[in-house]
């Protein structure tokens, strides 16, 4: 991510891997998880075979520094030397690890701490939850939508707002209600929250958590969604109409290759990429969105990956504070610290 | 607002039945003196099983339900073998229990990659005319089958424990196993008996948490909601009408929950998500307060017996 | 009819066995505990004679798995110790882990405060920790002395409160200013627990400090005597005019303060702030240690070792074999359930009758 | 009385029966036959109990046959026993406290339902029988049956006693009205007392006797297992004495002595219990006003009030369960009053005192139930016994316990009382018999010399020689000038140790008298109240 202590080192200098690298995967949990963790699973034997390099794991690695630790170590020892976190929580035992082990190179997603061996990465995925809402605003009949989000900060906070502001640019009445389930992986909280919101009348359902689970629901109800994390249109295939989906081999891939031909340079505010780096995506579209609305959408897309920010001045929350100013776009750093939301958003405190 | 309430009350039985029918079944084995902390395992158990089943064999719901109901009824011999048989700590049998099941469905549900595949599971059974009747037409006659269920299960525990020999055996088994013993009752049986039988509630619970209502399975499903049977049995004074009371109780506060959120009322979320149980807690407190007689816990709740013993 | 039978099994209360006796069948047990969970992992994959490699000579071999080992030791051996000082007075404290998180903010809010001086800051935290640590035990223990409420769910019940005020806390004012993710501010230097060089920090001394505490208190004691008694029978304690609510209160909030100090041992120790999970699964670990200790304080330390040895041979396996960490949870839940049915044949001796 | 040819109705011989080693019985014979009532005596921990267990079922031998009628029988429980119509009234009760009087009779009549339905070959007569046709009845109908054959039983052994009431709400004596009418109502042919009449009043026993005798009448064999030697005189056709697990005599009561059988009993004579005229002081212990109600509001107590003094003994008569148990849990602070005071001399109200104040008081505490108010049966004898002085520094400081020192004095203490079965002083408290229970009890809170006693039914179910050693002890207490409260259900022990006596009845006390007293008038108060 953006900021941290000790990128003062990254600057000088670059970091050169004493042999071919030998990268390993800590997940943070399950690689059937359903989202995050799976989406990661589901790039490795595309880094595996762009490569030319099996790639271990170990899952359920906590963020618990007597955990992260350790794994790490083990690796290390038997000889790999690029070690790839899954999990924000993992950030200061990289660091210390990275200090520790100068010769390893550490890569750690949605980390927020970087070094001249270490690097933090994650993705834009504001842009690819703008896609989905306006993808779930052509799908809605009635202009009100939902969204089950996991917890409330920066990374989740922005895909939340990206989505409403998507849904305004299909239909200017739209609305987004959250619920906040308090677990990224909770399907029974998961259904209930979705199951409420269709009780609300609601008919489009976006999320970030990490199972499929609110698409099941906007399924049975005969109501669409958009997903997160992987194409959810394999379970619910009628419903979902739009997936905000990682892409990690895209970026995995060339950064190894990087690193193995010793022109690795971390970046000081971590590796951000958008649609257009390739860590981020959507796969879209269902039948539900109308053949000229799809087009929207992809004009969009084209539109971001030419250098359209959506976060772009004028800009204010729903309490009419301005955030950004006209001609402006939201710094990567405001973005990490988004706790407000734009008008039109329904949320709990 | 009638919308709300209706739409509110008509997800209650729902998320009422995993509780009352955990309930029930810790209820039914703890008036035979068997302190029962198994329930989140089970209920975890049944829920595996259950999906594991329902995978197999799509399209049976029923059928899977029965394999949660046999799989928490295998397992609870262990619980049995450990209290009755080995005479272990209650306590301490439970919560190893609980550990096993968790670190077990895990392993298993991730080995044979149960996780994240939806079934289609149980579906509301519309009851012709019943559900026609206004809001309680929606509430009461739109449920799954599980859910109308409950209504036989319930009075049948009822009639067992008070109008049959069998229950007076346990009852008394519970209350007092050396006079129970020396009337000639088997006391190992009964609790044998009776902590499988409840544990078969116990994990048809944890099927309806996965194939009735998720639909899905996941490690650790349960969530608490096994802890929050033990607590209902507790306040329930150990009496079916009121666990069934605490039950419907606590389904109105689960599915209210998500509903104030998606209403937009704005109140701190975590404090939300805590209700369930600081509600349990207070309740607990409150129950104890009014009712300080605490005769009505089962008189040799937690002892194990052997009939030579003296303590 | 009867008389033909050829015998039958009877089963007699023991009357005392011997210290040497009950070692030797408790480590029996938990032998045959491991072995059962070996055979599983070679079922599962794991090669044989890998797994005596891994568990033994790795870990405790290798430098750094000792360390690891050590680091790990030290959580579990507060929480061991303080769920055997509970359950010395007969409750059962499982609220160990909302007790951690308990210990571990108020720690974090001295430290957010920046209360006192800097040389202070430290020992401020730690008394905070175990300030608010009993206080969360306080609860259950009230609700108990004063209105019979069963400990087991009121404590375990205050675990998911306690957990999500802490989110509420993460994802609300203690969110990190610097990098805005759900974890305080990282703690400074001077209030982590200071290194002792070798990698491992100052909460190993503490913790044996503090078990052989809560030995000299539990066996030497006049209140350690007197809770015998309430362990033992309290109507007989109360009879005897003992203080039995305050000695019930004095092991309680004991126990809490040390939950606290595990957690203490995590947030401010390892992890070098408060972040979501530092305490997940210790509340059982904590059980485990304190049953197969057999409630002794200085036993529960010796335990804490073997368990934290299991922890990270554990994670060995997670990294080489693909075994998920399930595993080991269900690896500590054999062992503690073959150790539980071991009790029998120290309590009771079968015979065959004719 | 005739005498039967055939074999005994019930013969054990050559039982003996280890627990973890001790030889509880050591080769014990035993036989009753049809038509006649048989006496057991013997010691505590004689084995008594233990042989009649193993007659019922409960226990089984290790060696040594049980023939019934004749016929080898080897019980593997109690329901094999009961189906050859052997029914026993236990000395600790075995009643289910949460369920009514006619559920628990019902309970113990389903037992020999279920066993008579799978097979009966016996043909008897003996009380009511128990057919196949009960277990298809519904239970309600049954229940109904069963509660109809406990009024008509009831009343016959004068016994007043509500079927519907739940056991918890009766008192101890009422308890043991129910055990007896629990064997009664399920028939049994060969029907083992064990201590029925220790809680019982004079009257309810005489009858309980007499029915005995008309059961055995009837052709029942009747076993009854007693201390009260004046009961075996008057009842018993035939006594086996026991003593350490072996019978050790059998006669005809009627051609032996009373001090031949306690000769036969003890080993040798009992010792008379002589006393001092009294020399009172002033009052030690004044009770105003006491009031308990118990959780479901019932009021136990009721405005008691009374003193005791220096240098006496105060006597607390009563039938049992009429708030002796709750006077004395208020005394000892286990269930606080809801109003009135207990003031001590020098200390003031202690009604609501803490449990810290009364232990600095050190009133030697002698209540009824052993097991739930004065010992810890797990923890060893040396603990139990260290317990009350260790708060005095008598073994060591508030932060180190000089276990040492507390194991020797109570090795000692255990060797002057007398305490009879201590293997080792670490064993476990409850290992020790009913009686030398007792005795650890009184070594213990007379270890340091008594200011104030309260002792509730100190010598129950003692044997002779226990009960005088006991007896002893608190008139030596009182001698010493301390005063002495002394609850007992035993009219006997009331009126030959009290200076003073107050009549208990309903919570309340009604009367008060200076002995001695006449014992018709102290029946006469009880009565009239009740
Ligand atoms: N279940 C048991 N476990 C251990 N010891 C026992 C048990 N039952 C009896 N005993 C021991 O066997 C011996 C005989 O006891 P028993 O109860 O038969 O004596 P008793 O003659 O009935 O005495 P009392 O007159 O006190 O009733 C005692 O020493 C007793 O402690
Ligand atoms: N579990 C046991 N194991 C071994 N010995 C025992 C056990 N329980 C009791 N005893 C022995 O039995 C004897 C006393 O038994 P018990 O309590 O049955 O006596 P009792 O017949 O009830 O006597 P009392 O009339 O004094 O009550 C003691 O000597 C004791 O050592
Ligand atoms: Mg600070
Ligand atoms: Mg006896």
């Amino acid at each position: 991510a953006f900021l941290a202590a000790g990128q003062a080192s990254v600057a000088d200098g670059g970091f050169v891997l004493g042999a071919a690298p030998k990268p390993a995967f800590l997940y943070f949990s399950s690689k059937k998880d359903g989202g995050w963790t799976q989406a990661f699973d589901e790039a490795r034997p595309k880094i595996e075979a762009a490569i030319g390099v099996k790639i271990p794991f170990v899952e359920n690695v906590a963020e618990d520094a007597l955990q992260i630790r350790p794994a790490a170590e083990k690796f290390i020892q038997r000889g790999y030397n690029v070690i790839i976190g899954t999990a924000f929580g993992y950030s200061d035992t990289f660091k210390q690890l990275a200090e520790k082990y100068p010769k390893v190179a550490f890569l750690d997603g949605s980390g927020t701490v970087n070094a001249v061996n270490l690097q933090s990465f994650y993705g834009r995925t504001y842009e690819s939850q703008y896609l989905c809402g306006m993808a779930a605003a052509a799908a809605s009949k009635t202009g009100k939508l939902g969204f089950v989000a996991a917890n409330p900060f920066g990374p989740v906070i922005w895909t939340v707002n990206a989505f409403e502001m998507g849904a305004l640019k299909i239909r200017p009445d739209a609305t987004t209600t959250v619920i906040y389930t308090g677990a990224w992986n909770d399907p029974v909280k998961e259904r209930a929250a979705a199951t409420a919101l269709a009780d609300q009348g609601i008919d489009a359902i976006g999320q970030h958590v990490d199972t499929p689970t609110p698409q099941i629901v906007a399924q049975e109800r005969g109501i669409y969604g958009t997903g997160h994390h992987r194409d959810f249109r394999e379970f619910a295939p009628k419903a979902t109409v739009c997936s905000s989906v990682w892409t990690w081999d895209k970026y995995l891939a060339p950064a190894l290759k990087t690193i193995k031909a010793g022109e690795w340079k971390t970046e000081p505010y971590g590796a951000f990429a958008g649609i257009k780096g390739g860590a981020t995506d959507i796969a879209c579209c269902g039948p539900a969105v109308s053949k000229p609305n799809v087009d929207k959408i992809m004009a969009e897309r084209k539109a971001i990956i030419d250098g359209k920010h959506v976060y772009a001045g004028p800009l204010s929350d729903r309490e009419g504070k301005e955030r950004v100013a006209a001609g402006a776009v939201l710094a990567d750093g405001d973005l990490w610290k988004m706790d407000w939301y734009v008008t039109g958003v329904i949320t709990q405190k | 607002m009638m919308e709300f309430l209706i739409a509110w009350w008509a997800n209650v039985p729902e998320a009422a039945a995993a509780y009352a029918l955990a309930a029930l079944g810790l209820l039914l084995c703890e008036r035979s003196g068997v302190l029962n902390l198994t329930a989140e395992g089970l209920m975890l158990v049944g829920a595996m099983a259950a999906m594991g089943a329902a995978l197999q064999i799509e399209g049976y719901p029923g059928m899977a339900l029965v394999v949660g109901m046999l799989a928490a009824a295998l397992v609870s011999l262990l619980f049995a073998l450990l209290v009755v048989t080995l005479r272990v700590n209650q306590v301490i049998a439970g919560l190893a229990i609980v550990f096993f099941c968790q670190g077990f469905t895990q392993l298993l549900g991730v080995m044979f990659d149960w996780q994240n595949h939806p079934v289609p599971g149980l579906l509301p059974v519309r009851i012709p005319l019943l559900a026609d009747i206004p809001i309680i037409g929606r509430v009461l006659f739109e449920q799954n089958g599980v859910v109308y269920l409950i209504v036989p299960i319930f009075f049948a525990v009822q009639w067992v424990l008070h109008q049959t020999r069998a229950g007076l055996r346990l009852r008394s088994v519970g209350e007092n196993p050396e006079a129970a013993d020396a009337a000639g009752v088997s006391v190992p049986l009964v609790r044998f008996g009776a902590i499988v039988a409840g544990s078969a509630l116990i994990g048809l619970a944890g099927g309806l948490l996965s194939v009735g209502g998720v639909k899905m399975w996941f490690p650790d499903m349960a969530g608490g909601r096994g802890w929050i049977a033990v607590a209902l049995v507790i306040f329930a004074r150990w009496q079916p009408w009121r666990a069934l009371a605490g039950a419907v109780l606590f389904g109105c506060i689960e599915s209210l929950v998500p509903r104030i959120a998606a209403a937009g009322i704005r109140v701190p979320q975590y404090f939300m998500l805590m209700t369930p149980y600081v509600i349990t807690l207070v309740v607990m407190a409150w129950t104890a307060w009014k009712g300080r007689s605490r005769s009505s816990e089962p008189g040799a709740l937690g002892q194990p017996f052997l009939r030579e013993e003296r303590r | 009819m009867r008389s033909l039978r050829r015998g039958r099994p009877v089963v007699a209360a023991r009357r005392r066995m011997s210290a040497a006796f009950d070692a030797a069948v408790t480590t029996v047990a938990i032998l045959a505990g491991l072995a059962l969970s070996a055979f599983i992992l070679v079922v599962a994959g794991v090669p044989a004679e890998e797994l005596a490699n891994e568990f033994i000579v790795n870990t405790l071999t290798d430098a750094d798995n000792l360390r690891a080992v050590l680091a790990q030791a030290a959580p579990l051996a507060f929480v061991g110790v303080g769920a055997a000082l509970a359950f010395r007075v007969r409750f059962w404290n499982l609220g160990l882990e909302g007790q951690m998180i308990a210990g571990s903010v108020a720690a974090t809010a001295i430290a957010l405060a920046d209360v006192g001086p800097p040389v202070w800051r430290l020992f401020l935290m730690l008394v905070a920790a175990m300030a608010a640590g009993m206080a969360w035990a306080l609860v259950p223990a009230l609700l108990k002395l004063r209105l019979g409420v069963n400990e087991v769910i009121s404590s375990l019940l205050l675990n998911y409160v306690a957990l999500n005020f802490l989110l509420h806390l993460l994802y609300g004012s203690w969110k990190d200013p610097v990098d805005a993710f759900p974890h305080s501010p990282a703690f400074d230097p001077f209030e982590r627990l200071p290194d002792l060089g070798w990698g491992l920090n100052a909460a190993l001394p503490l913790v044996g400090a503090a078990a052989v505490f809560a030995a000299w208190l539990l066996g030497r004691s006049r209140a350690g005597f007197y809770m015998r008694f309430v362990h033992a029978n309290p109507s007989v304690a109360l009879a005897k005019g003992l203080p039995v609510a305050a000695l019930v209160l004095t092991a309680v909030l004991l126990s809490g303060g040390y939950a606290a100090l595990a957690g203490v041992c995590l947030s401010v120790g390892q992890e070098g702030r408060l972040t979501q999970a530092f305490f997940a699964g210790y509340g059982f670990s904590g059980i485990l240690i304190a049953f197969l200790a057999r409630n002794n304080a200085l036993a529960a330390v010796v335990v804490a070792f073997l368990v934290a040895v299991l922890f990270v041979s554990g994670q060995s396996l997670q990294v080489f074999y693909q075994i998920p960490f399930a595993m080991v949870r269900l690896i500590e839940a054999i062992v503690i359930i073959s150790a539980a049915a071991s009790e029998f044949f120290l309590r009771y001796q079968v015979r065959w009758l004719r | 009385m005739t005498v039967t040819t055939a074999a005994p109705a019930l013969a054990l011989s050559g039982v003996s029966k280890r627990f973890d080693g001790f030889p509880a019985l050591d080769g014990a014979h035993f036989s009753v036959r049809e038509g006649e009532v048989h006496a057991l005596l013997g010691e505590n921990g004689a084995g008594k109990s233990s042989l009649m267990n193993v007659a019922a079922g409960l226990y089984l031998p290790d060696e040594g046959e049980v023939r019934v009628d004749g016929v080898v029988r080897r019980f593997s429980g109690p329901l094999e026993a009961a189906a050859c119509r052997i029914g026993m009234v236990h000395q600790h009760y075995k009643l289910v406290r949460a369920l009514s009087v006619a559920e628990n009779v019902m309970l113990a009549a389903m037992a020999v339902e279920s066993q008579s339905a799978a097979g009966d070959r016996s043909a008897d007569k003996v009380g009511t029988t128990a057919s196949r046709a009960a277990l298809r009845t519904s239970y309600g109908s049954r229940l109904a049956r069963i509660r109809a054959l406990i009024d008509d039983h009831a009343a016959r052994l004068g016994f007043s006693i509500d079927h519907r009431r739940a056991v918890h709400t009766l008192s101890v004596a009422e308890q043991q009205r129910v055990e007896i009418l629990k064997a009664l109502v399920t028939g049994a042919r060969i029907l083992i007392l064990d201590e029925p009449t220790a809680v019982l009043t004079d009257e309810e026993a005489t009858r309980l006797l007499q029915t005995m005798r008309t059961l055995a009448a009837a052709g029942a064999a009747v076993v009854l297992v007693t201390h009260r030697l004046r009961d075996v005189r008057e009842h018993a056709d035939r006594v086996t004495v026991m003593r350490a697990g072996r019978t050790v005599a059998e006669c005809d009561p009627r051609a032996t002595s009373t001090a031949e059988l306690t000769e036969l009993i003890v080993g040798a004579a009992a010792p008379a219990v002589t006393r001092k005229a009294a020399a009172p002081g002033v009052a030690r212990l004044a009770i105003r006003n006491l009031t308990c109600r118990r959780h479901d509001g019932f009021e136990v107590l009721a405005n008691l009030s009374l003193k005791v003094r220096s240098g006496e003994i105060y006597g607390v008569a009563g039938v049992g369960g009429n708030g002796q148990t709750e006077l004395v849990e208020a005394l000892l602070g286990i269930e606080p009053p809801v109003s009135g005071e207990v003031i001590i001399d020098g200390v003031g109200d202690i009604a609501m005192a803490s449990p810290a104040a009364r232990q600095s008081i050190g009133v030697a505490a002698i209540p009824a139930d052993r097991y739930r108010l004065a010992l810890a049966g797990t923890l060893p004898i040396a603990d139990n016994y260290g317990v009350t002085r260790v708060a005095s520094g008598a073994y060591g400081s508030v932060l180190w316990v000089d276990f040492r020192r507390m194991r020797q004095e109570a090795a000692a203490g255990v060797r002057e009382f007398d305490v009879q079965g201590v293997r080792r002083i670490e064993q476990p408290a409850g290992l020790l018999s009913g009686g030398n229970a007792q005795k650890l009890v009184i070594a213990r809170e007379f270890a340091s010399a008594p200011w104030l006693v309260v002792a509730h039914s100190p010598s129950r179910g003692l044997d002779v020689r226990a009960c005088a050693d006991v007896q002893r002890r608190l008139i030596d207490a009182r001698e010493a000038g301390a005063a002495v409260l002394l609850v007992s259900e035993d009219l006997e022990e009331v009126l030959l140790l009290a200076d003073r006596i107050g009549v208990m009845s309903r919570g309340r006390l009604v009367a008060e008298f200076d002995a001695p007293v006449d014992r018709q008038r102290i029946g006469q108060a009880m009565v009239d109240h009740a």
